[in-house]
């Protein structure tokens, strides 16, 4: 019983990680400016991350395992915003402005529809 | 034989890429990084020999009968090592060229060399 | 300790290197590097000993038998090379302080030693060493240090050479890693002799035969072959000379070896002379390079640059020897590796000495030279006659071996052809002659001494080794003999 | 399945990079590409290839070829020469390569000579003889444990080979100028600083981890020298040059890289002593297995030491050209 | 369902190298390479379950580790001036958006 409630609990992490991780993969592709870009990654990045290593941690019941797979989720939790914060900065100092509101002529447009 | 050997064939595609980029171009750091393209490349190839189906790492446990082959991946351990050690020395050199020619384009210095003799 | 020496002779001088880190003065690193460097010379001298005396030495690294664990094979090619290399290194370390303290700036003296004696180590242990992939890792801890010996060259053009020498170096030592790579493939070893063993059976793979031309090409470029030789002239000419007496006598030395070792004794002679037309490949590149090579040395003004071109000729008379394929020519390739390394040094180190006074050696340097260093001149005089192949020195000895095996052989057109090559190291000889023996040394340079003892006494060491070798040439024809016997012995 | 897939990637990579002009972005694209090569030693069961490969490739490669490029400049010129001898001599190689495959042993397939040969002894009689379970870790440090002390000659000399070439005297920098730059970074890198402070005693007791754990799993000397290397380049980079030179001292260093070889290679000579041949470890203890164990130990640690001394004095010698380039400016400005 | 889960990752690696090819600036590339790791850091935990050898998550710590390391590396160095964006730059990306 047991059994089946991790298993399709972990089939469910998984499965949530996994569109969690195309959805950001697609916003990298779609969105028009590198702001948007790594709003999409950074947030999709972390929480599916988050879930596929939940999944795999019911997978195994081993204790190391489990313990590494607690270690690369807290990795993955400081270091992901950080790189992203940093990210931000450098580029804002050198020169590069994030699309604001333009005109509708203009396809900066687009991140109003998301 | 086409699913046989097309792991082979595309390691040595991407042998011959890495290869192209050290010979064709002008640039030494983009040399250097064609080196490295090529040294991983081949670094590749001698994995894929080490791979046996069915097989799992060679590190001993229980219940496993088929262990992929170990020797070849000693010997890529110590050929990536040999591979940054050059890879370091090389890009030193080329920051030197930098602080000595000005540039670090193969014709400009290969200009500015004719123009010392 | 007498069974250790095989490893003995390869570990001293790389463990040397990291002691010499601890050590500060520059003195200091200077004598202690000599010494380690000389008693390099008297093991590989010891073990030439027993090698003629009982035959090939094993000797098991780690306690593991051979295809499992990595052994030492030593037997009379290796030991005539090993005492080439650690003798060459041991006379030219000689005027190594002395040289160095006008060419390289003193933060960077110990630094120097110890990728010299690395280079050492590694030479010697890809001529020791019976496993194909250990090969691979040696050729590497000599050449890396080598790009960086010549990139202390106090020119920048030095720099440019060692980066050209690094692509091209590293290139060649892929090109052999994949050749290992395929041989291992199909037979599954990596021990040279195991592998001799094993390739006979299969022979007639097309995987057998890209793995010899991969080799065969690697191992050219590294002993720079006619027209893979464009790395070499820059990267003796702008070395410290100290580096280049070095190189010039040995680096090339080391890649012929491969070329033998891997061709008579792993792919056996019938494989390796019918796989590929190896014969004609490299009599026609030889002789191409022994004529475009002297050519060019004809036209040089920078007198290292010369003699590095006579370098590529000499690798020229090498292959050629080693195409005829027969003891004879074998033995002249032998000879004339053991022969050229004398002459070269000698040169280069004399070069070094110019250097030393002039900071040049362009050939207005040379303008009266007889007069103003007169010994050291006399040293390039005898050298450039030993290059030549005139009676008395050990160059015709040689030669007298190449020309004998390839009449034996029928082939009277090479025979002639490589006469008509020693005349044109005639022409470049002599216009180093006439400038320094005929003309008025050029303005301001009236006052030049000779150079320093240090330089004359290692200069005249080898000088007086080229011309007892020419005379007395029991040592060197009988060790190049069993060699070549045993190589022919051997191979299946 | 998976591993296709991955050499897929490479070739769309390697392609990219080809035809990429920016060095910087190429440098990006060469870090992908050491990822991607590990990726595909993990799917090729090499765990420990995987391991190296991603800290080398994807990580001190990168850093060195960013420090390098920061020094030389970012854009390649185009190459104006048509480059068909070249397009000519890699066809003929990559045919002669294509031509050679066909004779080899399918892929993957258990039969093929490699499998049969010398392999079957690592995998049968390494737990009898050295006793211990990761087969590449035995292989690695015994039975071709002198390939090994050769590696670590190999990075040794890479190391010296860096200092020759780019080494400076320097004089002693005054503390009030460390401090001013240090106040200036500490504004400007204030929160990856806080995060950095807490990773790296987390980074440091893991590559311990990795070099005492590389019996058992995936790991080793080599891997863990890295590691720790790439702790202290962090430290450096974010608390500035200076300060880390304060902290880790230059001669101290070069002192660390030459008694890891020195490590490695003495207990060759020990064995030497006690009448067995070099590096033959069971000469260690009177116990063969034991003398292995221990043999093991002391060589990797001496790995570990070497590896990372020499990746800390690499960077610190390209980024301590940095400062001499900028003051070589500064002056030359103030010439003017 | 560890196949869907590798799928998915391959699916993004593929956006991910589009990216980094395309740019159009440097960020960009940043920015894809950092999501390349984390993703590759996925894809070895989930490989080391699908090939039921999972204790080999150490890999994956340190591919973790060296992604942030190679992050930081490169925008450590964004006060040069080489990292400014340069006009090839401004037009790929007027060009692109």
């Amino acid at each position: 019983m047991m059994d089946i409630i991790m298993n399709i609990s972990s089939a469910v992490f998984l499965l949530i990680g996994s569109f969690l991780c195309v959805s950001g993969g697609v916003g990298i592709l779609r969105f028009p400016d590198l702001f948007t870009r790594m709003h999409a990654a950074g947030v999709t990045d972390t929480l599916a991350s988050a879930m596929i290593l939940t999944g795999l941690m019911l997978q195994n019941p081993d204790g190391l395992v489990i313990l590494k797979l607690i270690i690369i989720l807290l990795m993955t939790l400081f270091i992901s915003p950080t790189a992203s914060h940093a990210l931000a900065r450098a580029a804002m100092i050198n020169g590069l402005k994030p699309m604001l509101d333009k005109p509708a002529d203009h396809e900066g447009g687009m991140s109003s529809k998301t | 034989m086409l699913i046989g050997l097309y792991n082979y064939w595309v390691v040595v595609v991407l042998m011959m890429i890495g290869f192209y980029i050290v010979i064709a171009n002008g640039n030494l750091i983009k040399k250097i990084v064609g080196l490295s393209i090529f040294q991983t490349s081949v670094f590749i190839f001698y994995i894929s020999m080490a791979k046996v189906d069915g097989g799992t790492a060679p590190i001993l446990a229980e219940g496993i009968k088929q262990y992929s082959n170990p020797l070849p991946h000693v010997l890529i351990l110590t050929a990536i090592v040999v591979g940054i050690a050059t890879t370091a020395v090389g890009l030193a050199l080329a920051v030197r060229i930098k602080e000595a020619y000005g540039s670090i384009e193969e014709e400009e210095i290969q200009a500015k060399d004719n123009l010392d003799c | 300790m007498l069974t250790h020496l095989p490893v003995l002779q390869v570990i001293v001088p790389l463990l040397a290197a990291p002691l010499c880190l601890l050590l500060t003065r520059s003195r200091l690193v200077w004598v202690f590097t000599l010494i380690v460097s000389g008693l390099a010379f008297v093991i590989s001298g010891l073990l030439l000993q027993q090698v003629m005396a009982t035959g090939t030495i094993i000797y098991e690294l780690g306690g593991w038998d051979a295809p499992w664990g990595i052994e030492y094979r030593i037997d009379q090619l290796n030991a005539l090379l090993l005492l080439i290399i650690s003798g060459v290194s041991t006379v030219v370390l000689m005027a190594a302080h002395t040289s160095i303290r006008k060419e390289i700036s003193p933060d960077r003296h110990s630094l120097f030693y110890i990728l010299y004696l690395l280079s050492l180590a590694g030479m010697l242990g890809i001529v020791a060493t019976a496993d194909a992939f250990n090969v691979f890792v040696f050729l590497e801890i000599s050449s890396l240090s080598a790009y960086a010996l010549i990139a202390l060259g106090k020119d920048r053009r030095a720099l440019w050479a060692s980066y050209q020498y690094l692509i091209m170096g590293t290139i060649g030592a892929t090109f052999i890693l994949i050749g290992i790579g395929l041989m291992y493939q199909m037979t599954g070893t990596l021990n040279m002799y195991d592998l001799s063993q094993r390739l006979p059976g299969v022979e007639n793979t097309r995987t057998l035969f890209t793995a010899f031309s991969f080799f065969i090409v690697g191992v050219c470029l590294k002993l720079a072959l006619f027209p893979l030789h464009l790395w070499l002239p820059n990267a003796y000419a702008y070395a410290p000379s100290i580096v280049t007496a070095f190189f010039a006598a040995t680096a090339t030395k080391v890649a012929i070896y491969l070329l033998i070792r891997f061709t008579f004794s792993i792919f056996g002679l019938s494989f390796s002379f019918t796989a590929l037309p190896l014969q004609l490949l490299f009599v026609v590149l030889g002789l191409a390079g022994v004529f475009v090579a002297s050519t060019s040395a004809i036209y040089q003004t920078n007198i290292k640059h010369l003699f590095a071109y006579s370098s590529i000729a000499q690798v020229g008379y090498m292959i050629i020897g080693f195409s005829v394929s027969t003891v004879t020519g074998l033995m002249a390739t032998l000879l004339h590796m053991f022969n050229h390394a004398l002459m070269k040094s000698a040169l280069f180190l004399a070069l070094g000495a110019v250097m030393y006074r002039f900071g040049s050696v362009k050939i207005n340097d040379f303008h009266g030279l007889g007069r103003l260093m007169p010994y050291t001149m006399a040293a390039i005089v005898v050298g450039g006659i030993s290059l030549i192949g005139v009676p008395l020195t050990v160059g015709f000895i040689s030669k007298w071996y190449l020309l004998m095996a390839l009449i034996e052989k029928g082939w009277w057109p090479v025979a002639v052809l490589i006469l008509i090559g020693s005349l044109l190291a005639v022409v470049y000889v002599w216009r180093l002659v006439e400038v320094a023996y005929f003309k008025p040394p050029v303005a301001g340079n009236e006052a030049v001494k000779e150079a320093p003892l240090s330089f004359l006494i290692p200069i005249w060491l080898l000088v007086s080794a080229n011309i007892y070798f020419g005379i007395d040439t029991r040592l060197s024809i009988q060790v190049a003999q069993a060699a070549a016997h045993s190589l022919f012995g051997v191979s299946p | 399945m998976t591993s296709v897939f991955l050499l897929a990637f490479l070739v769309v990579i390697a392609v990219a990079i080809v035809r990429m002009r920016d060095l910087l972005a190429v440098s990006m694209l060469l870090g992908i590409y050491g990822l991607l090569s590990a990726s595909f030693f993990v799917t090729m069961d090499a765990v420990d290839v995987a391991f190296t490969e991603a800290s080398v490739g994807a990580g001190i490669s990168t850093l060195l070829m960013l420090a390098a490029i920061t020094l030389t400049g970012r854009s390649e010129h185009p190459t104006r020469h048509k480059p068909v001898l070249a397009l000519f001599v890699v066809l003929i190689t990559g045919c002669l390569l294509i031509y050679g495959t066909l004779d080899m042993p399918y892929f993957g397939s258990a039969d093929a000579p490699i499998h049969l040969h010398v392999a079957p002894h690592y995998i049968n009689n390494s737990m009898q003889e050295i006793g211990i379970p990761n087969i590449v870790t035995s292989v690695l440090a015994s039975y071709r444990g002198f390939d090994t002390f050769g590696e670590v000659v190999v990075i040794f000399t890479a190391g010296m080979g860096v200092l020759a070439l780019l080494s400076v005297v320097r004089r002693a920098e005054n503390i009030t100028k460390i401090d001013s730059i240090n106040d200036s970074m500490h504004a400007e890198y204030l929160i990856l600083r806080i995060v950095v402070k807490a990773l790296i005693p987390f980074i440091l007791l893991y590559a311990l981890y990795v070099q005492f754990h590389g019996d058992f799993g995936p790991g080793g000397g080599f891997q863990a020298g890295v590691i720790f290397a790439a702790a202290i380049i962090l430290y450096a980079m974010l608390f500035g040059m200076s300060t880390a030179r304060r902290v880790i001292n230059q001669s101290v260093i070069q002192f660390f890289a030459a008694i890891g070889v020195l490590l490695y290679g003495s207990v060759g000579v020990v064995a030497l002593i006690n009448g067995k041949s070099f590096l033959d470890y069971s000469a260690l203890s009177a116990d063969p297995v034991a003398g292995q164990h221990l043999g093991i130990l002391l060589v990797e640690l001496g790995v570990g030491l070497t590896v990372a001394s020499v990746m800390v004095i690499i960077f610190f010698n390209f980024e301590g050209r940095r400062d001499v380039l900028q003051s070589q400016e500064n002056n030359h400005k103030g010439d003017n | 369902m560890l196949t869907a889960a590798i799928i998915a990752i391959l699916v993004v690696m593929i956006m991910a190298i589009t990216r980094a090819i395309m740019g159009p600036t440097l960020y960009d590339r940043i920015l894809a390479v950092n999501m390349f790791g984390t993703k590759t850091v996925l894809l070895i935990s989930v490989l080391g379950f699908a090939m039921g050898r999972p204790e080999f998550l150490d890999i994956a710590i340190v591919y973790a580790l060296i992604n942030f390391i190679s992050v930081i590396a490169v925008l450590r160095h964004s006060d040069k001036s080489i990292f400014k964006t340069t006009q090839a730059d401004k037009k790929s990306m007027q060009r692109h958006s």
